[in-house]
């Protein structure tokens, strides 16, 4: 099994999530984060004095799926986070051992 | 015994009680969410013993009659308020009730200056110290026919100082002693570099909005009735915040491209500050010269620190050392005596007012930097003022109150 | 001058200025956190320059005498209040800074149904134009003897309009110009498919709570005296609120099983713009009449947004011009003479009040509607009003004001 | 009718008012974030159906003429406000006004102690009824010459219960109350190893010092005139306050060596309550004293409901019952005539004041007892007062109102 | 080494930290998210209209372990966060390459 | 390609953003934590009663490197990390079978 982690814009979230499930997902795990790397922050202004927020503020989504599944999944994601934009992120995959289902205590593929 | 004006007593001191608290909101919402419980904590510290030490001996040596030429009133004359309350009289009574709001206020504007890093221990005996031997003794000359009013030895009674409600007494007094206790305890790690951006912007504007509405029992109870006076002070209070808020913003405008939340919550408080000396010695049109004005200057006072160095963390020097002088010498130039007591240099009546405002506000700069100094080193050598560097970083809110302001759901 | 008259004009108008921070709490609370400053920063900035114009010429053409058969007062009587200053009357006085605070939450208001979209600079120039040109000229029709009064040429000593605080000047009138707004900037990204939910109820529920305090300034104030009108006005302020909030509940447990926090504080906010106008011309019996129907129109009304397709961001429309409307033409059904001026139609006074109620309420319809247009069209075609979608989505606080509301500690 | 009464009257009423949605804030604060908005319209709630309940017949069992020797007034004889209404005397009004805000406070205290788990549609029958069963025959009893007043059956004109704003009606009623409600509701999961921490402090200082504010009219508004009975409850509202903060951050440092922001919000509240009845029957000095031993003993007291099993979530009883009947006695000691009634045992007045005292607190307590206890039973065994534990532990925010407090930018 | 990551129901950490604990393992870092399954999520209701929050709060922990811990420590996760209803979360076990405590430098299992 | 996570404590991030840049590191993901491990929480005091919170906040840091990177990028966030104190913190690394870069569809190295 793999795990497929996407960093993407926050506003991207619901399309992102609606083509991963049309490409056969039945599960996501969502939480915040920030970044940087191309894309650098905006600027504030506080009491005169200007200075840089580098991070941005970013979305990740994590996947477990099965091997077979893993680059379908990641091109759906892609494609559906893309605004051709600096900062649209990045999804990377990892190679997972074993996965349990804590419910009923399943392991495997039956897992997910 | 007037009714109406007890009403309007009655309803001033709850305002100004209030405006401890919109306090501690307007300076909680500025410090992060690691440091704002202590921040809170040194206004509601002040109130608790800067109320204590007015009803033990403060009141009088405020009001009470005057000692030593003029340099304060007798502590003894009114102790525990038994004096006034066996008297009976409302007003008299209402009347300390309004003193010790002034009171609580005045050294409650000071803890802005060293926030996140101050020992709540070493900040309660200081409150307690600087409202006796500082705040009460101030506002006895100006207020109680001591050293700085008509009566006493500078002036006469054709030229004096006027404070309505305290551009020397309160602004330019916590102003100075805010500086002196910023430059003894130092600046945060990270002054300079780090913005130490407000955790809470909404709080910021709230507690704003809620001294201003405090701040008309402040400026318009001043007047010590439901009268014409005190109708003046509240028009001139909003026309000069009003004023202030364009002021500031414009600037930010100007310098920065944008116009801050920070800048208009700054700005009413420097508008209030103007015109708290002033409240009835210029017409509206003077109010908002006045009110348009502090919010030019405070908004570039506030950088200074960063320029010379000493972290006033919430702009105690910036926002009322400098609306404070700005308000109490602006009476010199254009106070009237439609309500004033005299006129200002450009309306006709000499240099005159201009001196005496000016001299009122040099000895209270003098007698605050001094005393506050002499206060701060003693703290500072017996119990010490400051928290380490490593509570500070961590958060002054854990180490000295065991707290952390807000929790997340589980 | 009575000083109890006196002070509790003191006391209103300062309640009366609260309410726009207030309603700032409000309505900030009822954004999203990425633009809560800027909603904010629509009333602040009501407050810096329809204070402004109306020290300028706002209070004159509101209150001086009948120019052009009652369409203004005149504009130069009381230019920057120097008129009032030197008459030095403190009724005449504090009732202009009372008047100040009338002009600054009408405006306010407005903003609500445009939230996070509107450039600041244009809201600005909005506000000032707006108080001169529409709020000021509607009060003066209906308090300051024009058009829509006993005096006007439409009605006459018998039967004329009733607004005790500020049904049509205020509400209806406030109400119209949001609709207008709404219309001319157009609805935001996601309008009608995300639910835009409030991100701090608590806000919301503490500002509808101050401005349910200062309302009593507002409509008790509003009979300019501390006599038995005023506590006329109170009782029933508090009879048709509480009733209120019983109605918007009622709705919404009826119809979607749960009693919400945002309806109770939308309730007290509906039961108070509906009282306005009534505040003595019912009886409190009336009073909870008045209060438990506004309650259900309005929760009501809020969902009519989506089906026209307007975005009245946070229900300027559905709270302030549809229980604005209610409590004015109320009065023309259950108007009672205690303090009052006429009888209603089912108490037998016929159709005489409701008549002028109907038509006080349609002029100022129609005035706000072209004029708000008008100014707001000059406005979009010249310096433009509405921001870009990029910095709506990205959170307008950021790009208008070069800050965010909240920081996380560090 | 004198206007400067009427004034303070108008003002005093606003504040009361404003006492419950700080209360709402005060209590939301310490609640978890998610299940604030429950605790909020709890309050909320109360103003709604107490205010209607004492529209209805409240106002009529409280201060109606005395039926059944003194054990309730006249429920028919103010239907509606319809006599206050038509005498068309303000003061009359007023009062009632001022009447309702003291019912809808003292039932929105008693939530407090039921904290994360009551069902919403129960505790609006419970405010309802309590309102007119509970707190309207007891306030008759004190305040309307009924069987707790010196026209009463027990006492005689020179020893009766002194209780100038409700130490008896309002605070130990309350707290009685709150102590049967936590009782009948059980514990929440998780009591006594969880620490429950509040959510937001902040919250719960501005809560605390909006209580504050507000108190001023609830104790100096309790002279029913702009007087110098007011005034010196004002002053002895300050002192006691500032020395009850003291009290219980002293307590606190001593016990656990950190003064904690929750223990000076407490320590607000405690004072408050302590000085309540006893606002005008002690001199300032006896004003500290009751403060600072407030304090004392309710940072002891909130400490028992661990020792004895009771999930007094936000310390109704610790406060309010505790400092209640402390400050209740206390004028038996150190009561004197000044502004007071009688002379207390330390003052040489003997015995008889102290017992009346006593009575009035023991009747008050064993009827407040019985009578919650027979209301909370009928409701618990009818509709259910409790949700279930999956809604508790989920929070009851969601499951109640449809809910979140807080919403994340996105 | 093995990295053990464990989506939990909030309210289960106490009594997962307890079993692992149990299990040896010294150290956890805990973070917040969110994510849907098989368990949707609620209604809300706003301004008279409902709508689905599909998201529900989650608890992620993980946890390094040496090789052999591995399943010790998932199936002590599994028990202690079971409550047999839907949502009760997922563990999942990743290959790691190299551990380093940043106090000392040490590397490897010394780093656990 | 290599993912290394580092939990660190809060203070210290800016400095280990510099090292890692230093190193050329372009892209760096960061998100909250909490954790314990040797080092143990600080006492609060509620309503009189002490109780222990144990879980003390840090910081998570993701940054994919390329193989041959992991080992510099992980001693660069050691030394830039490191105060001596208890709690400093874990760095990790994990085999990625793939990365993608959102914007353009690039994958690999050439996604970094
Ligand atoms: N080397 C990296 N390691 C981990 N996360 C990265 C890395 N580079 C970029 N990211 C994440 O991807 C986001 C987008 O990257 P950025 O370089 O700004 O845009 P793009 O991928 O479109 O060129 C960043 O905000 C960060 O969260
Ligand atoms: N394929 C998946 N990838 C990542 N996380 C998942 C996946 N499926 C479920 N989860 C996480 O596990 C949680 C519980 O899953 P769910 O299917 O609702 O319950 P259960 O595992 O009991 O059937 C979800 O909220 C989500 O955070
Ligand atoms: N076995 C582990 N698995 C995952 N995270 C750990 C582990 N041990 C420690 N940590 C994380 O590293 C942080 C520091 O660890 P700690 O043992 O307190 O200090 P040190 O590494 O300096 O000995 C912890 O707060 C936790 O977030």
């Amino acid at each position: 099994m793999k795990l497929v982690t996407a960093i993407i814009q926050p506003h991207r979230v619901d399309e992102v999530r609606a083509a991963v499930e049309a490409a056969g997902v039945k599960g996501v795990t969502v939480s915040e984060a920030a970044g940087y790397g191309r894309q650098k922050g905006h600027t504030e202004v506080y009491r005169g004095a200007e200075y840089t927020v580098d991070l941005v503020p970013k979305t990740r989504l994590e996947i477990l799926v099965e091997d077979a599944d893993a680059a379908v999944v990641t091109e759906a994601i892609v494609s559906a986070a893309q605004t051709g934009k600096i900062g649209d992120g990045k999804v990377w995959t990892v190679p997972v051992d074993d996965v349990a289902r804590v419910r009923t205590g399943e392991h495997g593929a039956d897992a997910l | 015994m007037d009714s109406g004006n007890i009403a309007w007593l009655l309803t001033s001191a709850s305002l100004v009680l209030l405006m401890t608290p919109a306090l501690a909101l307007f300076y909680g919402g500025m410090s992060r969410s690691k440091s704002v419980l202590n921040m809170m904590m040194m206004s509601f510290g002040a109130m608790a013993v800067v109320g204590v030490a007015w009803i033990f001996v403060g009141n009088g040596i405020s009001v009470g009659e005057s000692m030593a030429g003029g340099l304060f009133g007798n502590p003894t004359s009114d102790l525990f308020l038994n004096a006034s309350w066996v008297s009976g009289d409302g007003e008299a009574l209402i009347s300390t009730g309004f003193g010790a709001t002034f009171a609580i206020i005045t050294v409650a504007l000071i803890s802005g200056s060293i926030a996140d890093r101050a020992k709540f221990s070493a900040w309660l005996v200081f409150s307690f110290l600087w409202a006796i031997l500082v705040y009460s003794p101030v506002s006895h000359w100006v207020w109680g026919g001591g050293i700085l009013s008509d009566a006493g030895p500078i002036f006469n009674e054709d030229w004096f100082p006027q404070d309505f409600a305290g551009g020397t007494v309160v602004h330019i007094n916590a102003g100075v002693a805010g500086l002196v206790l910023a430059l003894l305890l130092g600046v945060r790690k990270g002054f300079g570099k780090e913005p130490f951006k407000p955790h809470n912007l909404p709080f910021v504007m709230i507690g704003a909005a809620l001294l201003w509405f405090g701040w008309f029992g402040f400026n318009a109870g001043s007047a010590f009735a439901a009268d014409d006076s005190a109708a003046a002070a509240w028009v001139n209070t909003t026309a000069a915040t009003v004023a202030a808020i364009l002021g500031w913003l414009l600037v930010e405008k100007i310098r920065d491209g944008k116009a801050t939340s920070l800048g208009a919550a700054s700005g009413v408080v420097a508008g209030l500050v103007a015109i708290t000396p002033a409240a009835v010695a210029v017409d509206p049109w003077g109010a908002l010269v006045i009110g348009v004005l502090a919010g030019v200057f405070s908004s570039l006072a506030v950088g200074l620190k960063y320029k010379f160095g000493y972290d006033d963390s919430l702009d105690v020097v910036g926002v009322h050392l400098v609306s404070g002088l700005w308000g109490t010498v602006a009476i010199g130039l254009i106070g009237t005596t439609t309500f004033g007591a005299w006129d200002g240099l450009f309306l006709g009546g000499g240099f005159g007012g201009l001196w005496a405002q000016i001299v009122a506000a040099g000895v209270t700069i003098a007698y605050s930097a001094v005393a506050t100094l002499i206060i701060g080193l003693a703290i500072k050598h017996t119990m010490g003022f400051r928290v380490s560097e490593e509570i500070e970083v961590a958060g002054i809110d854990l180490a000295e109150h065991g707290e952390t302001a807000y929790e997340e759901a589980k």
